[in-house]
This record gives C-alpha cells, sequence and structure tokens, in this order.
C-alpha cells in the first residue's frame, strides 16, 4: 500500500470538520494509551513479531473510527486497494475447486503456534458456508453455498471473486474479511483455485 | 437432570439406545456439557487450589491466607466476581489471576519468575496458582458479576481495554471485536459470544477457569485471552500483563449483573 | 500422595445415589511426551466401594477410562449419616482410599 | 487371597482406614471382595477376544438395555457412558467399545441390592460402536450404540 497516500488521507480525515470521533472527547487518549500498553506489553513469538502490531494506513482508518469512516474517505480507500489488486497475466481466473475446497477447509497459518511462513490456509469455512457437506462452518460471513447459481459465473462475476478474495477492503473499506492477496497470504493459483469452488458448474457449491 | 430424564424414559421403554432422538450436534454437545458440568473433574482443582490456600508454604513458611483478593485479607468469598479491580498496595488493576501470583510472591516469598515458570496447564499439569485461581473461582459460584469501577484507574482500565478490544492490525486485519463484536456469530461450530453485551460477555467469563476435556486440565481467563490473541496472529501478550488485565475488566464490566456459574467445562 | 476423591453420597428415597470423581492422568500408554517416548502407562484398574463393611459396588478399569475419573452407582439399604468408603487401586499400586457421609 | 484383596489391605493398612475396618470387625476377612483386575479381558483387541474373554462368546442382543451415550461426541477424550439393565438378576455390566486399541473399558460388579445402573465417562480414539454388556442370571446380554467422534474447533 501506498503509505504516503494513505497518510495524507488520515491527515484529511482528522481534519475534516465533517468527522466525529465516536466515542467521548477523551477516546483518542485512551487509544494512545492503548497502543502504548500494547506495544509495552506483546513479545515476539515464532513467525508473529512486534510488526504486526504497526497498524498500515487502512487499519488506523478503521481503528480511529469504530470501522465507520466518512464516506468519501471510504470511497478513496476502496479505490486505492482495488487499484493494488494484481489480476493473473493470463486471463484465466477458474482454477480447480478440489484444490480450492481443500484450501478451503485449512484455517492453519500466520500464528506463534504455526509452522513460519507459506503455504497458509484459506480460512474460508471458519467463517463462511460453502460446500454442503460440510456442516462445521462459521457465520461470520455470508453463505456462499450456491454462489455460482445465484449469482453468475461470467466474467464480471468471476473477475469480482477473485478481487473480493485478493483484497475484500477494495469493496468495502473495514471489511471483516483479511485481504488474503493483498498481504502475500494465497497465491494466483491457489485464489483461481477458489474462484472455480464457488463458480464452477461442477462444484458442490452449485450442486443440485 | 438431562440424562436421568432420557435413562428413566428409555428404562421405561422397549428402545435400545440407539433409538434415541436425533438432534443437532450443537444441542447434542450443549446436553452432554451440561451433563459433564454437574460432575465436573474442575472440582478436583478447587480442592487442591483450597489446600494450596491453607497451607504454609515457600521461603516464607506463609500461606495464602492474609492475601487480600479486595474484599479484605482472607476474604475469599465472591472476590472473584469483584475482580478485576483497584489494589492500592500495588497502586494497579489486578484480575483475580494476577493478584494470585501476586499474593505467592509477597506472602510466600517465592520468587516471580518461578511461581509463572509454567504460566498455563499443559500435558504436564496444573500448576498451583492456576488451582489457587480454580478454588478462588468456586467461591464466587451463583454470584453476580460486579466488577467494581469507583477507582480513577479501574475506570480508565475499562476504558482501554475496550480500545484494545476494537484494536485490528496483524496480517488479517483481526481485533477482538471481529469475532466477538456482534451477535450470533460462530467460528466453524463454535458459538463466538457478544462481548459487548451483558449477556455475552457474560459468556466470556461464565466457564472460565475451565477443565479442559482434551488433556484433563485447568484453562484461566489469562489463558483463554492469550490464546484469542494468537488466533488474532497477534504477537504473544506477556503473562499477567496490564492488557490482559485491561480486556478481562472491560468483558467483567460488559457483564456486570449476569450471575457466575463457577469453574466450568471446555472442549 | 494421590488428591482425595470427590464423593456425593445422596440418600433418594431407598436408595443411595453415589457419585465421585477422581484425580487420576489415566494415562493409556500410547501418549509421547514432548521428547517422542512414549508415557507408561498408568490407570486405576479397581474401584471397590462399601457401605457398612459391606461390598456395594466394585469395578474394573482399562486405560480407556477418561482421565480423573467420574462413577455413578445406586445402591440400597443406606441412610442418612451412614458412612460409606470407596477405594482405587492403579496399576503401579498406588492407592487412595476415601469416606464420605450419605446426605 | 486375590491379589486385588491384597491391593486393597495395602491401601488400608498405609491410611489406616482399612485395618481400622477390620480391627473394629466392620470388615470381616471372610467378605466377599471384588474380582481381580481381568487382564485377559483388558488386553483384548477386538470384541470376539473381549467377548471371550469375559466368558460371554454370543450374547443375546436385547431392548432391555439402556445405553446414553451422546450420537456425537465432542470430545473423543471425555465421552459419558451411562448403563440400565432392565434384565432382572443383573449381576455384571461391561462396556466395550469395539474401535478402541483395547476393547473393553470397564467391567462393574452390581452386588444384590445395588441397582443394575452405572454411569462413567470413557475415551474413545474413533467414531464406534459401545456395546454394554450384561450377565444376568448368570447369561449375557448386549445392546450397542454408535457414537460419532468429531475432530472439531477451528484450525486457529
Amino acid at each position: 500500500m501506498d503509505r504516503i497516500n494513505v497518510s495524507t488521507l488520515l491527515l484529511a480525515v482528522l481534519g475534516m470538520p465533517a468527522f466525529v470521533v465516536p466515542t467521548t472527547a477523551t477516546a483518542g487518549d485512551y487509544r494512545d494509551q492503548a497502543l502504548a500498553m500494547v506495544k509495552r506489553d506483546f513479545q515476539a513469538k515464532g513467525s508473529a513479531g512486534l510488526d504486526r502490531l504497526e497498524e498500515d494506513g487502512l487499519q488506523s482508518v478503521c481503528n480511529r473510527t469504530g470501522n465507520h469512516p466518512p464516506k468519501e474517505i471510504a470511497a478513496r480507500l476502496e479505490q486505492d486497494q482495488l487499484a493494488s489488486i494484481e489480476m493473473p497475466a493470463d486471463g484465466n481466473l477458474m482454477g480447480d475447486w478440489k484444490a480450492g475446497e481443500k484450501l478451503a477447509q485449512s484455517g492453519r497459518g500466520f500464528t506463534w503456534t504455526d509452522k513460519p511462513g507459506l503455504p497458509v490456509g484459506g480460512n474460508c469455512y471458519n467463517c463462511h458456508r460453502i460446500s454442503p457437506s460440510e456442516t462445521s462452518f462459521g457465520t461470520v460471513g455470508p453463505s456462499l453455498y450456491q454462489f455460482g447459481k445465484l449469482r453468475g459465473k461470467g466474467p464480471e462475476v468471476q473477475q469480482y471473486v477473485y478481487q473480493k478474495i485478493f483484497n475484500a477492503k477494495a469493496f468495502n473499506v473495514c471489511s471483516e474479511m483479511p485481504r488474503f492477496g493483498h498481504i502475500g497470504a494465497l497465491k494466483e493459483a491457489q485464489i483461481k483455485d477458489l474462484v472455480a469452488l464457488l463458480l464452477a458448474d461442477d462444484s458442490p457449491v452449485n450442486s443440485k | 437432570m438431562n440424562i436421568r430424564l432420557i435413562l428413566a424414559a428409555l428404562a421405561g421403554s422397549a428402545l435400545a439406545g440407539s433409538a434415541m432422538a436425533q438432534t443437532s450436534p450443537s444441542e447434542d454437545f450443549q446436553k452432554f456439557r451440561d451433563v459433564m458440568e454437574e460432575d465436573n473433574p474442575a472440582e478436583l482443582f478447587e480442592a487442591r487450589g483450597e489446600e494450596y490456600w491453607k497451607t504454609p508454604r515457600g521461603p516464607k513458611n506463609a500461606s495464602l491466607e492474609q492475601c487480600d483478593l479486595g474484599l479484605g485479607p482472607g476474604v475469599v468469598n465472591g472476590a472473584y466476581v469483584q475482580m478485576p479491580r483497584y489494589f492500592a498496595d500495588v497502586d494497579q488493576v489486578m484480575d483475580a489471576e494476577r493478584r494470585v501470583v501476586h499474593c505467592m510472591v509477597t506472602l510466600q516469598g517465592l520468587a516471580f519468575e518461578e511461581v509463572t515458570k509454567q504460566p498455563f496447564s499443559n500435558d504436564k499439569g496444573t500448576p498451583d496458582h492456576v488451582s489457587v485461581v480454580t478454588y478462588i473461582a468456586g467461591q464466587s459460584r451463583d454470584m453476580k458479576i460486579a466488577p467494581p469501577q469507583n477507582h480513577p484507574k479501574e475506570r480508565e482500565t475499562y476504558e482501554i481495554g475496550k480500545e484494545i478490544f476494537g484494536f485490528r492490525a496483524g496480517p488479517y486485519d483481526f481485533s477482538c471485536s471481529t469475532c466477538h463484536g456482534a451477535d450470533g456469530r460462530r467460528i466453524r461450530m463454535q458459538d463466538l459470544p457478544n462481548l459487548t453485551k451483558p449477556e455475552g460477555a457474560a459468556k466470556g467469563i461464565i466457564g472460565w477457569p475451565g477443565y479442559r476435556m482434551t488433556g484433563g486440565f485447568m484453562l484461566t481467563s489469562q489463558w483463554r485471552m492469550t490464546d484469542c490473541f494468537r488466533q488474532q496472529r497477534f504477537p504473544q501478550p506477556k503473562y499477567l500483563s496490564d492488557t490482559i488485565t485491561a480486556i478481562l475488566a472491560y468483558q467483567a464490566v460488559n457483564a456486570r449483573g449476569q450471575v457466575y456459574r463457577g469453574p466450568g467445562i471446555k472442549r | 500422595m494421590a488428591d482425595p476423591m470427590k464423593i456425593r453420597a445422596t440418600l433418594k428415597g431407598d436408595t443411595v445415589e453415589v457419585r465421585v470423581l477422581m484425580a487420576h492422568n489415566m494415562e493409556t500408554g500410547a501418549r509421547k511426551d514432548s521428547s517422542g517416548g512414549l508415557i507408561p502407562a498408568h490407570f486405576i484398574q479397581t474401584v471397590n466401594a462399601t457401605h457398612n463393611g459391606k461390598l456395594v459396588f466394585a469395578a474394573q478399569w482399562g486405560t480407556a477410562i477418561a482421565k480423573n475419573p467420574f462413577l455413578q452407582f445406586k445402591f440400597k439399604g443406606g441412610a442418612k449419616g451412614d458412612k460409606l468408603q470407596l477405594s482405587w487401586t492403579d496399576n503401579k499400586n498406588d492407592s487412595r482410599t476415601d469416606e464420605a457421609t450419605i446426605a | 487371597m486375590n491379589p486385588s484383596r491384597r491391593q486393597a489391605l495395602k491401601a488400608g493398612g498405609s491410611l489406616g482406614l482399612f485395618s481400622a475396618l477390620v480391627a473394629l470387625g466392620l470388615v470381616k476377612p471372610g467378605d466377599a471382595w471384588a474380582e481381580a483386575w481381568n487382564k485377559g479381558a483388558f488386553d483384548a483387541k477386538s470384541t470376539a477376544d473381549a467377548l471371550a474373554a469375559l466368558g460371554a462368546n454370543a450374547p443375546t442382543m436385547v431392548g432391555e438395555i439402556a445405553i446414553t451415550a451422546p450420537d456425537i461426541a465432542e470430545n473423543g477424550a471425555v465421552v459419558p457412558v451411562g448403563a440400565v439393565s432392565n434384565l432382572p438378576g443383573t449381576t455384571q455390566i461391561a462396556y466395550l467399545i469395539e474401535k478402541n486399541p483395547s476393547t473393553v473399558a470397564a467391567v462393574f460388579d452390581i452386588p444384590p441390592g445395588t441397582l443394575p445402573e452405572v454411569q462413567t465417562r470413557v475415551k474413545m480414539g474413533q467414531t464406534s460402536n459401545v456395546m454394554i454388556l450384561v450377565k444376568a442370571d448368570g447369561k449375557y446380554y448386549a445392546a450397542q450404540k454408535e457414537v460419532k467422534v468429531t475432530v472439531g474447533g477451528c484450525g486457529g
């Protein structure tokens, strides 16, 4: 992400008269105290270094605004995130749904008890219903069952799904979904496999 | 008493057990968790903790009976549900586990590093301070959660805890709130209580310390918070740090008025 | 020495309901420690309950009983205030005997 | 003197209780004690071997034995299993877990005056049938129920 760009935006956020800090007048003080406390109290462990406590620009905006930045700011940030998405050079977005299903099942990666580095899991079932045969699914995100049936599988839908997985914040700046491609957690081929899981005709997601 | 009702029903019929009515997995889990709670092995650790509390040991050969958990030296009854709280002797807000370790250090003369060498239970067993916390928690069974908010530092700790609760960072942009900031959420089959509301916040407190069926040991709120940060993909919070106390204070204050049911049972 | 058992013996009608928790690791002998070595089996093999000198319940256990075992049984002929003795012995010949009063 | 009695007395000796009971005449040397630990049964690696070791080669499957166990166990480390026998003259109840490394989990003796019902918690390595074997009037009967064991939880 372009840090300078974001800092400028941040200044704009904080300087805007329409911008209202969501809690009390002292909320800023508590935030500062909280950040100082967190920096004092955490220690690096495994692959989880202290650098993870440094907010990037987008996180900072979401944190300062209770995940509801002013519309104009949100739109600018979303544009930035969208522009930073790298689309596959070959233009093909549909991979292997079976590999996608396997990836969707795994929640491994990036914790201090996980093996450092890649590959990491897609974490999809942690939050979404996907294939009907997997009954152990989370509900933090919407159900994706029948996604292709309901939304089609044309080029626009394929592009949207690829982009959403690559960087969910391009569509909703403070979305709770991680930016899997943006942070380099999932590689191009893996994201394609997940696109296929949601859209392929023969994927169990679209069965019946 | 579920199991006895079912047994009675089955005993009265010619049906074999396999003919039991089908229920959803989560209902089934809850049912058997309730059964487990009736005879929770956590009680064994309460007993062990009580014995530790009352037995002199350490370089000062002292028991913990002079330990002040906020209601005066030696008062254990109801102390757990009134923490975290401000302690003037240290000019700090402390949660139960932090206070217990503090007492072991100051009263018994044990070295902090020694007591906290194994902060959490594992396959090797449940450390003494964890049994003591379990004992103290058991002495607040069926009492209302009522952490004080009178001292400025108690209010400040709550507000800081609230900020940390919403603090998004790390590779996945997760905060505590990502999982625990709304109603009706689940990770896989695991219910995620909404810790911003009294009922949800109480769910985050009730059942801790918990007897972990896998491994058969006790885990405390300190452990729970630490493991949440792990799953959040954060670095590791230091044991008994201000950050954990602040998060626990945020939850406890949000849960005020809810009834604590004593040490629980965990998967 | 092993921790005491937690025994609840309650008279309900003419039946005494006994519920017991025992502190024991119930090692199966199949688990490995952090260095990869097998942890030797260590488990309760027999449990006996006596009331007024009469055996009212006896169990033989294998390694499949869960850690920190729970046991519930019922017998007739007990009265409030009566004593009930429970004892267990494990495969290393460790043992523990505790007494409870029927309530 | 059988081994379990010897062990019991040894335990009593160290704790004083049993010797005290014997001294008070509450426990008489001739009292019937539980059978010795049945090594052969607990070593059995299959249901057939276990039944043979328990002397119950072909138990009759009956409806008079109620099993309380979860359809799906949240955790194989602790699975509550209860059994009630409605067969007159029940003297023994045994738990057999087909897919466990050792099939026999427990054998309970039910002396006269004790109700033919018991509850305990078992470990299950995987989804398996749980068989409850009952000895009543010298004959063997059984019932069984499948318990699914999940590997739940999130991957984090």
